[in-house]
This record gives C-alpha cells, structure tokens and sequence, in this order.
C-alpha cells in the first residue's frame, strides 16, 4: 500500500504525541535494565521532528522521511539514535529512488537497523517488535494486539545488546524500551490507516 | 544534589564553550557542534592521517582534554553519557581530514558505536577515508559473544595517546589502525567505587554504597561491578586489582605501562597513595613497568573511585607514551 | 569516612613516594625527607636560581606537581595541613642551590612562614643566599595589621609558574624575588565551597553546608568564607567572584590572568562552565584575558568547590606563564 | 639558678608526660580557635624528643637542650613545632657559650620566639604565658596559681597571630592552646625544683 506525504505527516506526529505522553513511562523501562534516559531521548528526538517538520514543510515522501530522519539523527545521540534515524534515512532513500510501498520501506528499514546494530529476532532490542510487525504488516494481519504480543515478549528475553546485555540473567523480566517506543510508530500507523477507512 | 551548573539541558554546550574560550589560541569549536579542534599551524598546514575522538560528556577531561598535537584532531562531547550524534561527528571528520584519511577511536558502548559508524558512512560518502577502532578495556566484564562485550573506559587515554603520537610522525592510516588495535588488545583496565556518580538529569548517586563499603569492576556510567565488599586498605585494593588484570595477561614478561586514574570526585592524595601501593605490587610480582601516569584522565562526573589501567608494551609504544603532547589534560 | 589510604599517619609519606615511583626518571625523594627534587639533566648541569616551595599536604598537586624545568627545582611536602619541618626546607635548600642563592615561595600561615625561616637560617649558615617570598592572594579575609594577614591559596601556583619560568631563563636572585613579591601583589582570589574537606586525622567534613548551601570566601583547610548563601547557579556565582575581586583591582585596565581552580572533588564539568560564565563576565566587563588555566590545581582534600584566581598581568608575565614547563602538573 | 643536665632531662621528661595526658584536651582547645592538632602536633614533636633523649643519652647541658630542640623541629612542623623549636635551640646555643643561669636561658628563648613569631604579649599565644612567666621566674615568683592565671588570661584576648586571628573578636572566649601546652613546662619546672628542697 501506499501512503500520502499528507498522511504520513499525520503518522509520524501522532507517533511524537504518543512519546511524549511516555516519556516518564520509558524512562523507567530504561531505568530496570538501561541507564535510564530512553524516554528522554526519544522525546528530544521527535519533538525535533515536529520543529523539522512545522518548518521545512517538506512536500514529498522521500523528504518528509528525510526531514525526520535527520531530525532523529542529530539530536538523539543514543542507541535509539542512530537506530530509528537508519530506519527513516533507508525509507528516505528508498522512496526517493522510487519505492512507494510502504511495506517494503519498513521491511527494507528493519533489515538496515538490523545491519547497524548487528543484532537480530530475540536479542531484546526494537528489532523483536519491527521484525515480527513489519512482516503482519505486509501479510495484511497487523493489529494493536499483535504489537502489545511483540512488546510483551521482550519482557522474557535476556538481553544481547546495548547496556541491558552486561545485566546478563538479570534483565530477563523487563520489556525492552525501544521495543514499547516502536510499537507506538506502528499503532499511529494503524490509526492513520484506519481513519482512512 | 549540588553542583556547580546553571541548567542541567546546558551542561555539555556550557562545557565545551568554556574550554574553548580558555583555550582560544589552540582550539576552536566547530560551527553547529560540540565539537573542539586543533587551529594551531602544525595541524592547520599539517598533512597527517586525523585523528577523531568523542563520546558522552561526563568523563572529562576524556575527550576534549586530549585534543591538541601529538593526540586528537578533533573530539565531539555528546550529551551527559550519551553518544555524539553523526552530523557532529561527521564535520569533526572532515575537519580533520588532510587527505590522508582519519581514524575514530570509539569506546564500546552500543550508542556510540552505531552513531560513529553513521558518520563514517557520510564521511566516506565524500571520499574520505575512515577507518574506526573499538575501545573495550574494562575486563571486568566478560567478553561474551552474546552481549555488547567489554567496556571502554580509562584505557582510551592511552590508545589516543599512542596513535596520536604515531600520527604525529607520520603513520598511515592502515598502520594506525592495525597499532590501536593492537595497543587495545593489550589494555586491560578494573574500576573501583567508594560511591556512585551523580547523572545532572537524574538528581541523585545512581546506586548506594554504605559508609564501610566500596564495589570492585563499576564503569564510568554508574554500571555495577563484580563484588560489594567492605571498605579495604588501598594496599589490598592495589593486590586485587594488579592480580586480577595480571592474571588476564597470564604472563608477566615484558614491559607494560600503568595509569592509575580518579574517577572524578578522588583526591589525587588518594591516587599517589594508590599508585605506590600498584607499584609496590607490580615489583613484587618483578614486573617492569616502563611508562606510569596517575590522575584524574577518564572520569565518571564525580564518581569517588580509581580505576587500574595495565597496558603491555610492544615495539615503540613506550616512546610514543613518553612523547610531547600539547593538549591540556594529557 | 571513606578513603583510599592505608593509615592515617603515613598518608603524606605514601603519596611522596607513589609520586617519585611513577615519575623515577624525573624525580627523586631527598633522602629522610618528604622532599621532591629535580633529577632531569638540565637541572643537574644548570646554574639557575634554584626554587623551593612546600607546604602540608592535600593540596595537591601543589606543590610537587610543579616540580620540574619552568617551575620548581625542589618541593618539600608536610603532614595533613601541617608545614614541613625546617631540616626537610634545609636539605631541600641545599639540594637545589647552583651557587646563585634560592627562592622560597611560603604562602602566608604562620607555621609555613616560621618553619621556612628557620630552614633559611640553616641554610644561611652554609653560605646559601635565601630570599623568601610569601604569597597571600586570599582577598575573602582582610588584610588587618592585627591577624596574620591574608592567606595564600591557588595564586601560588601562578607565583611558581612566572618565577619559575624567569629563573629558567637566568633570572638572578633579587630580580626574582622582587618579580614574586610584584605577582603577589597583582593576584586575588576567592574561594567557594559547597561541601567541607574531610581531614583525615578528623574523619568528618570540617563544616556543615545544607543541600542548598554554599559558602563563599573559604580556604584550603576549611577555613569558614564570609558568606553562606543558597545555592546559586554558576553564572551568579561567577558575577559574584568576579565583581568583588575586580573591585579590589579598582581598575579593569591593562590585561589580566585567570585561574579557575577546582578544590578536590569538584569535576571538571563543573569548573569548565563556571569558566564559560567567568570569561562571559569578564567579557561584559571588557576585560582583556590573556592567559586562561582551568583544572584541579590547588586542591583542600576533598572539598567540593572551586576558586577564582585573577592576576593582573605586567611586563613579560604573559610569556613567562605560557612558557613551556616540564612538570606532572602545569 | 643552676639546673644540672640530670635534673634538666628529668624536667624535659615531666613536660613530655604531661603533654601526653593532655593531647585530647590541647586539640580540644585548637578545635575551637585553630585546626585542632595542636596536641597531636606536639605530642609528636615530644614523644619524638623522649625517643632522642633516650637514643642519643646527651651528656651535656647544650646537648640535651639541642636534642630536644632538634626533635621537636623536625617532627611537629606546625606553627608550636618551629616555636618550642627555637625556644630550645636558643638555650642550647646560649648554654654551649658558657651561659649556665636557667633564668637567663628561659628569658631569651622567650625573646627568640617573639622575634620568630613577631609576636609579643596581648596577641593570644604562647607569648602570654612565656613571657610573665619566665619573668616571675627571674624574680622567684612562679607558682602554680600564676602559671594558671596567665593561661587564663588569654582567654579573653583577640587573637592576631596565626589561624586564630581569623576569628577575629569569635576568638575571643577560648583559651590558647600551646599558651596551655607552655604551661606544663613551667608546672613541670617547679615540681623538679621542689622535689630538690
Ligand atoms: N546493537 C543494537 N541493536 C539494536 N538495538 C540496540 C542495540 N544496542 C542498543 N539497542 C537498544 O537501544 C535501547 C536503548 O536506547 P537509548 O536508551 O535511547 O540509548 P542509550 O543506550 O545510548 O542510552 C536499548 O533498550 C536496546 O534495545
Ligand atoms: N606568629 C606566632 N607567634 C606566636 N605564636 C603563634 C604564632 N602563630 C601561631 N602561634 C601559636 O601557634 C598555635 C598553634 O599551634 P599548632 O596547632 O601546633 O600549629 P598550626 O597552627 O600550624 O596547626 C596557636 O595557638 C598560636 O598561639
Ligand atoms: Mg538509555
Ligand atoms: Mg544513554
Ligand atoms: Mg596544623
Ligand atoms: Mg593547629
């Protein structure tokens, strides 16, 4: 499916109100098992995003994607950093190069996040909620309670990346932050998608 | 808590600004960043391979106090114990760059690995070439397969030295990096607490200590250590921590060089009385140590703590130890 | 009270020694002294002015941090806060005497002042020419014929630096006790604590500030300042150190030195953005900076706090202190 | 009067005692107007003399009185250290010039150490006791209750030498602390006069 520069727009703003009214809430997470700022972080990122947006006013997908990719990008400064801006740089790239699928942008952005953090499915990072989401998305079957069903099983994982990974044992029992922030990217999406209906 | 800020957003832009303006004869701040570089003529008419550092703000004087010739180029401070971002890191590389390419020297933390890397690739976008190496000396973690593997914490002072020192006399880029990796390889560094830092945004030490007790293996973000034990003479801190590194190294042929570094908060009283005690333990154990430094290098804002850096020497590292620095904290 | 010590008696010991073992090739320890002493061959083979200072520990790295070619020729460290003892000075005196008579750089408290003459008589007696200057930069206590009069604190580092770096350069005895007594005279400073010191022999901070305390106008041994205030942030703090010593100047002509100073457990984070709002005031102020130093310099243990040291900048000065100096410190 | 190096020692011996019973009570009093180790300082500097005097067994007048100062000198280093310092080396190089009167030896020293400390009496220190005292003593008035009155006395003095002087008028209300420790010598002096009679 395709997705218009307008609503994409729409999407991706939702996707910055949902942080910010998480922000305290993914800070915790980040506190059980990280150091704390996820939420933070994130917050300072996409409300960089909305000025980015609210001013540069981009006109198509490949720069709205752009626009907040770079937003991200230089002003996080974390893992999730480097790590959502890969995602929205590859959909900028791909859609300016003519992909217009939205599906294969968000599939095509999880393998790049998967490459940047050399990481994969069941190392309790956000590729245990883009991975499984980005393909119910493309098979037609993504729904709110599938994502929560991603998010939640984080929570059993041992950690085998970023800070969480030296906890070893210990960070068994905890939903991954990044996992709960992504999975509000793909209920804004939903949201959107089903306005349309 | 009590520190001398005006608000905690500002920390890292507020420090950098002030070493610049300290310093303004040496180092600039590049346009848009946090970032200080070299301005002297050495460097500005200079041809060799650049040298680029940077990370989380919070162990000062690591980076930006080892900017000058003989060490860095150029280093970015991100935010309190967060990763620079790319852009930043990205102009510091190509401001560093003389066409013969630059080498980032990164610690082993997930954010800034990645957040390197995404400058390196927009470097490398401008025919620059870029070539990082992985700082992870903080054996007291393990460096299993299945986690982000070792931290790097005060043994980057001496990897940047050393490069910085090669560079300076001409080194090429694939030689620098196959020498930090080496110097890397043979690094080893154990971190000891009396009481944790305090992060500005979160008001409080990140975990307690009670008045008798210290915790062997933290890092420089507040990250636990192996063992909570009861408050020890430095001499017994000193057998632990030369033991424990000594037995990693498994041999002690050779010569190794040492760095007793304040966490941040450690009188350096503390740390000479400290560094005797090493020093005491590494003749007993007939080793020789050729190179030795003590003082506050790699910081944990103001965790009170030493860490032990063990460095075994090979070819000419010793003299590039010994080599004339011009930066501020070397 | 938590330390890394062994036991509170040897503490000044210890240090002295963990200081010569990691830098054998520079220093030595005078033998049956705390006294730090130039080895390197320049000083061997020189004929300079030789230059003495010392003082009780847990300043550091006053003022054995600042031995070396440029600054001093020999230190003698005392016990915690307490003055070294005459036969320490003596040998010392001795040591660093090249036949063209030496300096004594004594900051101002009377077991200091009392201690160094008596060693200057000794010393006397073997034909040595001695001249002694006393530093006493601290404005924050008056001036008054009736008490010791002011004491001296971080300045003395910059008092070590310019003579250091004139006698370097051949500067004859006289010249360069008259050249001391001129920076003395042109150097101010204020301290600031928002914690107290813990003396090791006391084992608790010498005084109580509240959560959102601070006090201006202490010294290096917990002396009490003129003032506790709420915690302010730095840009307040710096208005308020700047304006009092600018005003005990009168004039803002002619060009001035900065020494922003941290006093033990202060990181540098904190002194580099005090810093930043230092020279933005002076700026306002139109001020003309032309020498900047930031850092652990002249330390009280473990105080958290910093000071502000201005010294207003006559005839070569400005070249002496960025003169190279060869020491741990500097 | 004569005091014989035997009956000197002894009286050296006594004081050294008294300022090891005392320690805790001189740094009481350096507490409240100084830096508190005044006992410790000198207790250092007199345990040091007794091993010295022990070790070195001096056989002459000018001997013991060196011994002493020599020990006190270069193991206190405070401000009591360079005081009691030259107080006994004045004696030792007076009693080695052939001055043998105890009157004579106890009046200079206090001269050196006003001239050492350029202090005088009224500034709070060991002065206020030396000074009365090594008068008294010169016309055979020195008991115990006038020793007493005269470390009594600086109670209510400014102090204006040493860290005292800081205090200002809150030095005022405190007794000094080596006028205290002065003061075992004198009383320490009488008892090996009158164990004579
Ligand atoms: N190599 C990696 N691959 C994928 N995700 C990672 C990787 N390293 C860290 N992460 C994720 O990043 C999250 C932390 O993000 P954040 O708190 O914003 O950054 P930081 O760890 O730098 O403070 C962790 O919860 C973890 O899931
Ligand atoms: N200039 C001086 N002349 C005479 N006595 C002095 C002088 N300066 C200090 N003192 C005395 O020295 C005493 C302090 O001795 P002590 O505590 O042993 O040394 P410090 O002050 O170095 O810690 C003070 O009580 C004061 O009376
Ligand atoms: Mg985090
Ligand atoms: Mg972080
Ligand atoms: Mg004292
Ligand atoms: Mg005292």
């Amino acid at each position: 499916m395709e997705l218009s520069t307008e609503k994409t727009i729409d999407w991706i703003e939702r996707w910055v109100e949902y942080i910010k009214q998480n922000v305290t809430a993914l800070n915790e997470l980040d506190t059980a098992i990280g150091d704390g700022d996820h939420g933070t972080n994130l917050n300072r990122g996409t409300q960089a995003v909305k000025k980015a947006l609210a001013e540069e006013k981009p006109q198509t997908l490949p720069l709205v994607y752009r626009t907040t990719a770079m937003a991200l990008v230089s002003t996080i400064g974390g893992a999730s950093g480097a790590l959502f801006g890969t995602a929205f740089l590859t959909m900028a790239r791909l859609s300016k190069d003519g992909e217009t699928k939205l599906e294969t942008l968000l599939l095509e952005a999880n393998e790049a996040m998967k490459k940047r953090g050399k990481s994969d499915v069941g190392m309790k990072t956000l590729i245990d909620l883009w991975d499984p989401a980005t393909k119910a998305f493309r098979d037609h079957k993504l729904t709110r309670s599938y994502i929560q069903n991603c998010v939640d099983k984080t929570k059993n994982m041992k950690a085998s990346k970023g800070r969480s990974s030296y906890l070893r044992e210990r960070s068994i029992g905890h939903i991954d932050p990044v996992a709960k922030s992504s999975s509000y990217l793909f209920i804004a999406l939903l949201e959107v998608l089903e306005e349309d209906k | 808590m009590k520190k001398i800020i005006n608000n905690v957003e500002n920390i890292a832009a507020e420090m950098v600004s002030g070493f610049v303006k300290t310093n303004p004869a040496k180092f600039k701040q590049l346009p848009e960043t946090l970032a200080v570089a070299r301005v002297d003529d050495d460097f500005v008419n200079g041809t060799n391979v650049g040298i680029v550092s940077g990370g989380g703000s919070g162990h000062e004087p690591l980076h930006l106090g080892y900017v000058g010739k003989g060490m860095l180029s150029a280093a970015i401070a991100g935010q309190v114990n967060t990763s620079p971002t790319p852009d930043q890191i990205y102009k510091a590389i190509k401001y560093a760059d003389k066409g013969k390419g630059v080498l980032l020297i990164v610690k082993n933390y997930a954010g800034d690995v990645m957040n390197f890397d995404m400058a390196k690739e927009l470097a490398e976008f401008d025919d620059i070439t870029v070539k990082t190496i992985i700082v992870n000396d903080d054996i007291s973690v393990e460096d299993a397969e299945d986690t982000q593997g070792k931290r790097g914490v005060a043994g980057t002072v001496l990897v940047e030295k050393i490069c910085g020192a090669a560079a300076q006399n001409g080194m090429d880029l694939n030689s620098l990096a196959e020498l930090g990796q080496k110097v890397i390889d043979n690094t080893k560094t154990i971190g000891l607490a009396l009481s944790a830092a305090t992060v500005p945004a979160v008001g409080h030490p990140g975990f307690k200590l009670a008045e008798d007790e210290m915790e062997y293996g933290v890092g420089i973000h507040n990250e636990r250590g192996y063992a909570t034990e009861k408050l020890a003479p430095s001499a017994v801190i000193a057998n632990e921590l030369v033991n424990r590194i000594m037995k990693a190294f498994g041999s002690t042929n050779g010569e190794f060089a040492i760095l007793v570094n304040g966490l941040g908060a450690t009188p350096l009283m503390e740390q000479y009385i400290f560094a005797n005690d090493v020093v005491n333990k590494l003749n007993e154990l007939n080793i020789k140590i050729s190179f030795a430094k003590v003082g506050n290098m790699v910081t944990a804002i103001d965790m009170h703590g030493i860490s032990l850096t063990i460095t075994k020497l090979e070819n000419d590292w010793k003299s590039y130890l010994r080599q004339d620095a011009q930066t501020v904290a070397w």
